[in-house]
């Protein structure tokens, strides 16, 4: 891509917020008031926002025309992805206003911004070697924001655990992709709608396995794929790369933890979604069972574990485990789904993406609620400095368990439609029968039940405390900027539960605009025999 | 040249590298040579891109390489500062330390069995000495690790 | 042999139960699919790489810590016969020169990782790190990728690794720990070896089959792919870097901001470090 | 807004959601004592608003009654549709018939969006219900602004009364399952929270998690029938409407003409036919002749799993313990929820559901049998309370009972007498619960009936209305009870000589001829005319509903009759139980010599006007609603059935052809009233005069006796009679003392052996088993929660042994990998890696193996 107009438009609100971050670093020597760079930061991601919104309609041009491809993509889910991204700078921006350290508070305000350009990027990241800066993006200023939490020896453990564990993912992922690069020998991931002109990784590999000799690279796309998904399942802490987790919430601030759980979460969602469920039409065929199985084990190991939890952070780092367990079963779905009904692979992967955006309103709010409780001394930690919360400060209790039964999936809040769509999903297909897949829907969709149930024990023993337990220490909270964020996300969890509707159908297109592509390949009309082992899953 | 052969052993010298830094980095305690580990894998990894971008005659693999490059340089900044602040700490590079943040009611790891020091571990290389020599605070001494 | 050996048990299952693996889509794959491409287990035995591997494990695991020296001496002598076998199990380049020349750097770059990995003093470590990057940056210019060839040793061995350095004669100033002579854990080291050593085996297995790699080129012949050439043109640093910023350059944007990040944020960690020793005075 | 009944829909529930809310937001800082008047003024004017609904959809009624052939026969309805909740495309998938039944597409054939509207809908059940419960809630309100006076968490209070309010009145006026479900779920959370509202009470808090658990049983019942009708009918709606969420009915005739004509319509236009929606109604979908659309199981499961449902939140037999307990929340909310509300919602879904439990006359037995038996079973129990307010909670349970029973006999009549039953019980179990209130206001919060007595004179206004009240309980001539307890026994009358075998056919109509006087709404309908004459008997419900379903239970006609005879006997010994418990309470705490205790203070007083009002007003009620609304006795009509046969669900044909004949029984009431009047008198005998009778006849009924048996001691004693010592004397004369004493051991030892079950009888005697509520929370204790907890001990003990004897027994290795296992989460950074790198290897080995 080279440099002309349309990159500068596409890019503008990232480069703005570059831009706007380099600034804050070097205004930081003039001037180190928190407040000040707060507000600072909040007016530009205002106004990026709205550059964002306009830009948008603009690129909706673009993308009809149908002209662009390149390492970046324009399409329903990169476009909403950003938006969803700059929100969450927003919202953790406005939750800094509170906790960001005195010193160091520019720092940390541009570390954020450009986390978020990070997350922007990975939202339209259409080439591997932008999607692994893109990842890098959002990992290197994570570390930093890990560290400069809080001045004590936890925090410092949380950013050591963080930091190794991560360059390990980030190694793994690397291999896979350097095994899907060399499979393909593009870095493009799909050539999108433009397909005549350019060929992706999606298209090429497609076009390998239509080819009769296809077999002697199984085990090398194999190698790829699961390579790959171990990157990216550390970002969204899947079992069995989940143990940092509850550590380093544990250990880290509660602003910290609430990005750990949901910034890597999203990107993580995202490149898998990319990668793995778009990119490599092989995957269709083998990797749902494995999907399907860490699925199972991650919800089930996240939330059994979390029962015995009474750190408030590690309680919900085991239950943003459980939930990256949920998230799978999406994938699962689409996966199974993809070879035989590319509709059923959009609605697996809108319903991932359904859930994603219900579950990271939810995990900021709770996150915002405890770091707005949270004092100058010392933050909320065990789950026992939350007892009888109802009777002294009724709203943000309120506010928690609005949170909490949204993540728990009670009916008339967002989270619901989340586990409603997912749930659905598998159990559909495991209504259809002449698949041989159906024995493990089913058994999928019961584990799921179950673990909701099982979560739910969890989620009520924290309401419980605050409502049923008369009031241990006094407990204030402070801070504009963390109540704010709360109430966004309080007043998104029930709005959302109430209308749910457009945020499916925004999902949904997401989805559809992904898998519903067909890959045209030029010569698959020429290659007549397909192993009957092997068919060829080209649509 | 024989393109495909090419292909074969750089996959196989990336590969290997891969897994040497693997083990390493599983192994070792250091925390630097922890990173260091993590370093020979990106050196594999980066050898098989090479080889994989020759054989498709595409410079994708080289692409990647330098920005792994360039990231690996970015990991290192803050690597060093990570492990300086945190060897600071405790005095020691020793990643078992850090093993506060856990599952309530689990034993902490503790060395059953500290080797003996032996005459070849010793060797060290020597500089010859040259100006004055610092002098050494005795508190800062104590909490250095021991030999 | 051990994945496919789990094969044959993976069929006599199905055998006896067809309709849990026909339900369970198990059989699916199984037998014709992916293990097909897998070689039989005779032909893995008489293989030289499979022996290669297991010595190199071998070695791997006598040099690594809780070894003694003359394991560490062991282990490099094993280690170099590894590499022989792997070495003999490979395909042939093009004549005897390239070959030697090819294996005599690999040898040196595997080696000196090895060593790197297993040193006891963390200096040591560097430097045979750094030896190790030197024999990457000749196996990319034997590869024809003379930019990167220079990079790796401008950028690593140059920065990365003299920075390294300092920061060991700062943090540990004294050369050998405890904690460089042990591992976390009776089961760290033969674990970690087993589990690397298997992953290159699958990759092993998975060579002979690039054979047929020939994705692009079936795309190729309708003439509708653009390619970018060249990777072996005579200036090659001239494409390189053009299509470096011109079809790569939002990565180029995005790898500024990450060094922007990464060096305001070391600076920041030095800053909250020293913060964190202050609190820690006070509160004492 | 020009739709006047939109907007009354609207604003019924919206007027106490919105004071909840600004109680919720403004009661801590700004509000604090003053709190009542925002809810009082919401709930009364949500009252007029029910009233003025009322009177537009009588007045749209009698329009669509002029105009003839619109809705007649099958009742009139008005559906809004306010926004959609959700609507997922395609979500039934329902294996289409042949083509031909070009009728099956309304029934669900094909696929059907999983649409839920948030609908509210206007009929006589929900006019009815609406204007119940807001009055209720108004009156209730009034009293509670005296009676929480003070009380710390005043505005907490009215904020969960709000919402109370708010929930019920959607829970009655939504049309559709789903939200029928979310409000059921609302108002037993609020009642969780007003239960709970002293949670500092320890038994207040252990009373208000009973209520929760029990009801969850209940709801799990509820639940599971919901997803059943959803996979039967494959929709929820009450109401039809068009696929596109449409709810014009000019618009669904004429997609359902377009779509009988076999046009093609657009998947918008598609009509969807509601589970009591008209559509299904009018052509008796529902049990078409010769072939059941559903079969006899399914409608079955679905009736006995909304059943359960509805035992748990109308608290039934055995689902009924938690009630008692929940009088440890605040009296005005035992009188509002507990009493008149929120436990009848389980009535009121079942009288909902009539149509579906037409279908199954099997259901309709269980339905009856379990009233029956908790109506009776609960004044059993309530025979020997001490706590004012426990009596009233039994009663409540039985007179639920007495709902469910009429609800079961299946016929219009039933169910008509069912629900004014509730309409009239609200009233004056309010009014009593309300007066106990006030009794526990003045008294210091006892309740403990041994402690106080003799209050007529202390406060005079709650004497009288209290006596009002449980006259009317009683159901002595003319209140209120005594209507519609009547209406019920004849119900189930009526269905004992309808399910007698008709051996003549003189014998036949006798006791339900031909109805001289039919139910005004379909007199002039076509149904009604083709009822009369002779052609009746065919289309009697014997003959034509009970024979095209397949009975599951496969009980013959005559051994139904006689269990609803042995039902309609329970019913008449539960009205004598209930005259004598009720009376019993009224004379302890009224008469007798005055006794108040130390708690009152020195100033045991009437009540504030804010308390006595209500009362008042409640007792006027009480009085008069019975006389004002059933005038069977003078001409037939009884108005408030006619009103509620407006109701959709229960004017439809084949309900229709259930109407017996609203004709006022002599004999049964003559018969109630006999039983009412002879429990009143026993318990004036009893409790009225001395103490004396009571005590003997306690110790009667605690079989006293027995103890002195079985007991040896009275033997020693003999030896002191005369007659004993005579005996013994002359033996010892004669030197025969040895044969005598050996006699008397030997007869001894036999009264020993004998006395053995006369002490079991010491320990169960009836009074005991009526005082400890025959012992079921124990049994439940015993039943399933001992057996619960061992179960648990028993897996946690499993658990150990196997771990650990497998670890002793094997040895070395397994104990190396359990301490792996249990290291998992150690916090060691190098071993999440190692486990990363092991799991991406079993990753990549199932891949390569599976």
């Amino acid at each position: 891509m080279l440099a002309d107009r349309n990159t500068v438009v596409l890019l503008l609100p990232e480069l703005i917020l570059v831009a706007m971050a380099t600034w804050i670093y070097v205004g930081g020597t003039i001037t180190r008031s928190r407040t000040w760079w707060v507000l600072f930061a909040l007016a530009t991601y205002l106004a990026t926002g709205l550059i964002l919104l306009r830009g948008n309609a603009a690129a909706a041009e673009l993308f009809a025309s149908g002209s662009l491809s390149g390492p970046l993509i324009l399409d329903p889910l990169g476009q909403t992805g950003r938006v969803l991204a700059l929100g969450l700078g927003l919202l953790f921006t406005l939750l800094l206003a509170k906790s960001a350290s005195r010193e160091l508070a520019s720092e940390t305000c541009a570390t954020v911004m450009l986390l978020t350009v990070g997350l922007m990027l990975v939202c339209r990241a259409n080439s591997l070697v932008l999607l692994f800066l893109s990842l890098e993006l959002i990992s290197i200023p994570t570390y930093v924001l890990l560290y400069l939490g809080r001045a004590d020896r936890a925090s410092a453990e949380a950013a050591a655990k963080y930091f190794f564990l991560s360059i390990l993912s980030s190694a793994m992922l690397l291999y896979g992709l350097s095994f899907l690069y060399g499979l393909a020998g593009v870095t493009l991931i799909t050539a999108g709608q433009s397909g005549t002109q350019v060929v992706g990784i999606r298209e090429a590999l497609a076009a390998l396995a239509a080819t009769p000799e296809a077999a002697g690279s199984n085990v090398l796309l194999l190698l790829g794929l699961v390579l790959t998904f171990g990157g990216l399942a550390f970002k969204i802490a899947a079992v069995p790369f989940q143990f940092y987790a509850p550590d380093v919430y544990q250990g880290t601030t509660n602003v910290n933890a609430g990005l750990l759980a949901t910034v890597p979460k999203m990107a993580g969602v995202l490149a898998m979604t990319r990668l793995l469920v778009v990119a490599v039409p092989a995957t269709f065929q083998y990797a749902w069972q494995v999907m399907l199985v860490v699925a199972i084990l991650t919800m089930t190991i996240g939330n059994v574990s979390a029962l015995w939890q009474h750190n408030v952070r590690r309680l919900l780092a085991y239950s943003s485990i459980a939930h990256a367990g949920y998230m799978l079963i999406g994938f699962a779905v689409a996966l199974a789904a993809a070879g035989s009904e590319p509709a059923g692979a959009a609605d697996g992967v809108a319903a991932v993406l359904l859930y994603l955006v219900v579950y990271v309103l939810a995990a900021v709010g709770v996150f915002a609620a405890l770091s707005y409780l949270g004092s100058e001394r010392g933050e909320v930690n065990d789950l026992e400095e939350l007892s009888g919360l109802g009777r002294t400060r009724p709203e943000i209790a309120l506010a928690i368990s609005v949170f909490l039964f949204s993540m728990a999936g009670i009916p008339p809040l967002a989270g619901f439609w989340g586990k409603f769509e997912l749930f659905a999903g598998a159990v559909r297909l495991s209504g259809r029968t002449d698949s041989t897949a159906w024995v493990w829907f089913l058994a999928l969709a019961v584990l799921a039940a179950l673990n909701a149930a099982i979560a739910a024990a969890y989620y009520l023993r924290v309401v419980g405390v605050m409502y049923f337990r008369p009031p241990a220490a006094e407990i204030r909270g402070s801070g504009q900027g963390p109540l704010t964020a709360m109430l966004v996300c309080a007043v998104l969890v029930v709005a959302a539960g109430l209308l749910p509707t457009p945020l499916a159908q925004t999902a949904a297109n997401a989805g559809r605009g992904l898998v519903g592509q067909r890959v045209e390949t030029p010569r698959a009309a020429s290659i007549g025999q397909r192993e009957p082992a092997r068919p060829a899953r080209l649509q | 040249m024989n393109e495909l052969a090419l292909l074969q052993n750089y996959l196989l010298v990336g590969g290997l590298l891969f897994a040497i830094g693997l083990a390493g980095f599983l192994v070792r305690r250091n925390m630097i040579v922890m990173f260091l580990s993590a370093e020979i894998m990106l050196q594999g990894i980066s050898v098989s891109l090479v080889a994989w971008g020759r054989y498709h005659n595409d410079w994708g693999g080289q692409m990647l390489v330098v920005f792994i490059i360039a990231v690996a340089a970015c990991e290192a900044a803050i690597a060093l500062a990570l492990v300086l602040m945190l060897a600071k700490q405790t005095g020691r590079l020793d990643i078992v330390l850090w093993q506060d943040l856990r599952e309530e009611g689990q034993p902490a790891y503790v060395d059953r069995e500290v080797p003996e020091e032996r005459e070849e571990d010793q060797v060290w290389p020597t500089l010859t000495p040259a100006g004055i020599e610092p002098e050494v605070d005795p508190e800062e001494e104590l909490h250095r690790s021991r030999v | 042999m051990y994945l496919s050996g789990a094969a044959h048990i993976g069929q006599a299952v199905a055998g006896l139960w067809p309709e849990l693996a026909g339900g369970g889509g198990l059989s699916a794959v199984a037998g014709s699919g992916l293990l097909a491409a897998l070689p039989d287990w005779r032909v893995l035995v008489q293989s030289p790489t499979t022996w290669g591997l297991v010595c190199g494990a071998v070695a791997l695991v006598l040099m690594l810590p809780r070894g003694s020296a003359v394991a560490r001496v062991l282990g490099g002598v094993v280690g170099l016969v590894a590499l022989g076998l792997l070495a003999a199990g490979q395909p042939l380049l093009s004549d005897w020169l390239a070959q030697g020349l090819f294996w005599i750097l690999a040898g040196v770059t595997v080696l000196s990782a090895a060593a790197a990995v297993a040193m006891r003093s963390a200096v040591y470590a560097a430097v045979w790190f750094a030896m190790s990057l030197l024999g990457t940056g000749s196996l990319f210019l034997l590869q024809g990728a003379s930019f990167l060839g220079v990079a790796t040793v401008v950028v690593y061995a140059g920065a990365i690794v003299v920075t390294f350095l300092f920061v060991i004669m700062l943090a540990q100033p004294e050369g050998h720990a405890t904690y460089d002579r042990l591992t976390w854990g009776w089961y760290a080291k033969p674990v970690s070896v087993l589990a690397a050593a298997l992953m290159v085996a699958v990759l092993t297995t998975a060579l002979p089959g690039i054979r047929q790699i020939d994705a692009l080129a079936a795309l190729g012949e309708s003439g509708a792919v653009e390619r970018s050439a060249g990777v072996l043109h005579p200036s090659h640093m001239a494409r390189f870097g053009a299509e470096l910023f011109s079809r790569e350059l939002v990565s180029v944007e995005v790898a500024g901001t990450l060094l922007l990040v990464a060096l305001v944020g070391a600076i920041a960690i030095m800053i909250q470090g020293r913060r964190q020793a202050q609190a820690e005075e006070s509160a004492r | 807004m020009d739709d006047p009944i939109r907007l009354l829909l609207i604003l019924i529930p919206a007027l106490p959601l919105a004071a909840a809310v600004l109680i919720g937001l403004l009661g801590p800082r700004v509000l604090r004592q003053q709190s009542h008047w925002l809810a009082i003024a919401a709930v009364l004017a949500s009252f007029l608003c029910s009233l003025l609904l009322m009177r537009e959809l009588s007045f749209l009624q009698r329009a669509a009654g002029a105009g003839g052939e619109v809705a007649l026969g099958i009742g009139y309805e008005e559906v809004r549709r306010l926004w959609t909740w959700t609507d997922v495309a395609d979500a039934y998938q329902q294996p289409r018939t042949p083509p031909g039944e070009s009728r099956e597409s309304l029934v669900g054939g094909g696929s059907r969006d999983f649409r839920i509207d948030i609908v509210l809908r206007a009929d006589s059940l929900t006019c009815m219900m609406l204007v119940m419960v807001t009055l209720i809630a108004t009156l209730v309100a009034i009293y509670s602004a005296g009676y929480m006076h003070g009380d710390p968490g005043y505005w907490r209070f009215f904020a969960y009364f709000g919402l109370f309010v708010f929930s019920m009145t959607m829970l009655v006026s939504v049309s559709n399952f789903v939200l029928l479900y979310v409000f059921w779920e609302a108002v037993g959370l609020c009642s969780y929270l007003l239960i709970g509202f002293w949670y500092q009470k320890p038994a207040a808090a252990a009373a208000g998690k009973k209520a929760f658990l029990v009801n969850r049983v209940g709801d799990f019942g509820f639940a599971l029938g919901v997803f059943l009708i959803w996979t039967t009918y494959g929709t929820l709606n009450f109401h039809d409407s068009l696929r596109g969420g449409e709810l014009e009915p000019a618009r669904i005739q004429q997609a359902v003409a377009a779509e009988r004509a076999g046009e093609v319509v657009p998947a918008e236009q598609e009509p969807v036919a509601g589970v009591f929606g008209p559509l299904r109604l009018a052509d008796n979908e529902l049990r078409p002749a010769g072939q059941p659309r559903t079969s006899a199981m399914i409608s079955l499961a679905i009736c006995l799993l909304l059943l359960l449902g509805a035992c748990g939140k109308s608290a039934q037999f055995p689902l009924h313990v938690w009630l008692p307990d929940a009088m440890e929340g605040p009296t005005p909310v035992s009188a509002l929820i507990h009493a008149a509300t929120m436990v009848t919602a389980g009535i009121y879904m079942i009288a909902r559901c009539t149509p579906l439990f037409l279908v199954s006359p099997d259901a309709q037995l269980v339905v009856s049998v379990v009233g029956g038996f908790t109506a009776l079973l609960a004044a059993l129990i309530a025979l020997t309370q001490y706590d004012l307010k426990r009596v009233l909670a039994y009663s409540t349970v039985s007179q639920l009972g007495y709902m469910f029973l009429a609800l079961g006999v299946g016929s219009l009549a039933g169910v008509t007498a069912g629900m004014f039953h509730l309409f009239t019980h609200a009233f004056f179990k309010a009014l009593l619960f309300l007066g106990a209130g006030s009794v526990m206001h003045a008294m210091g919060n006892v309740i403990d009936m041994r402690r106080f007595g003799g209050l007529r004179r202390v406060m005079p206004v709650t004497y009288i209305t209290f006596a009002v009240g449980c006259l009317a309980l009683a159901g002595v001539f003319p209140l209120a009870g005594f209507w519609s307890k009547d209406a019920v026994l004849g119900a189930v009358h009526d269905k004992v000589h309808e399910l007698e075998p008709h051996d003549s056919d003189s014998h036949g109509p006798a006791p339900h001829g031909p109805a001289p006087h039919g139910p005004a709404p379909h007199d002039s309908s076509p149904h009604g005319s083709a009822e009369g004459g002779g052609t009746q008997a065919v289309e009697r419900p014997e003959s034509s509903a009970d024979d095209d379903v397949t009975p599951v239970f496969g009980l013959s006609n005559l051994l139904r009759g006689q269990i609803f005879h042995w039902l309609y006997l329970l019913g008449l010994m539960t009205s004598f139980l209930t005259a004598f418990y009720t009376f019993r309470a009224f004379y302890l705490t009224f008469h007798g010599p005055e006794l108040i205790p130390p708690e009152a203070g020195r100033h045991a007083h009437e009540s504030p006007a804010s308390m006595t009002v209500p009362l008042g007003i409640l007792a006027v009620c009480s009085a008069l609603v019975g006389l004002l609304l059933d005038r069977s006795y003078l001409d037939g009509t009884n108005s408030f059935a006619n009103w509620l046969l407006w109701t959709p669900s229960l004017g439809f044909p084949a309900a229709m052809r259930t109407t017996l004949p609203g004709e006022f029984h002599l004999s049964v009431a003559g018969w109630s009233t006999l039983m009412a009047l002879g429990g009143i008198g026993l318990s004036s005998y009893l409790y009225l005069g001395s103490r004396h009778e009571i005590h003997g006849i306690r110790q009667f009924f605690d079989l006293a006796w027995v103890s002195g048996w079985s007991d040896v001691e009275s033997f020693a004693r003999m030896r002191q009679w005369r007659v004993a010592r005579w005996v013994r004397e002359c033996s010892a004369a004669v030197g025969l003392e040895w044969l005598l004493r050996l006699v008397v051991g030997a007869l001894l030892l036999v009264v020993l052996v004998l006395s053995a079950p006369l002490l079991l009888l010491y320990y169960v005697s009836p009074y005991k088993l009526s005082y400890h509520r025959f012992y079921l929370d124990e049994l439940y204790e015993l039943v399933l929660v001992r057996p619960l907890r061992g179960l648990a001990r028993l897996c946690y003990g499993i658990d150990r042994w196997l771990i650990d004897g497998t670890v002793n027994f094997v040895g070395r290795v397994p104990r190396q990998i359990g301490d792996v296992m249990r290291s998992l989460q150690m916090g060691l950074v190098p071993f999440y890696a190692l486990a990363m790198v092991l799991g991406l290897l079993i990753l990549l080995a199932v891949q390569l193996l599976g």
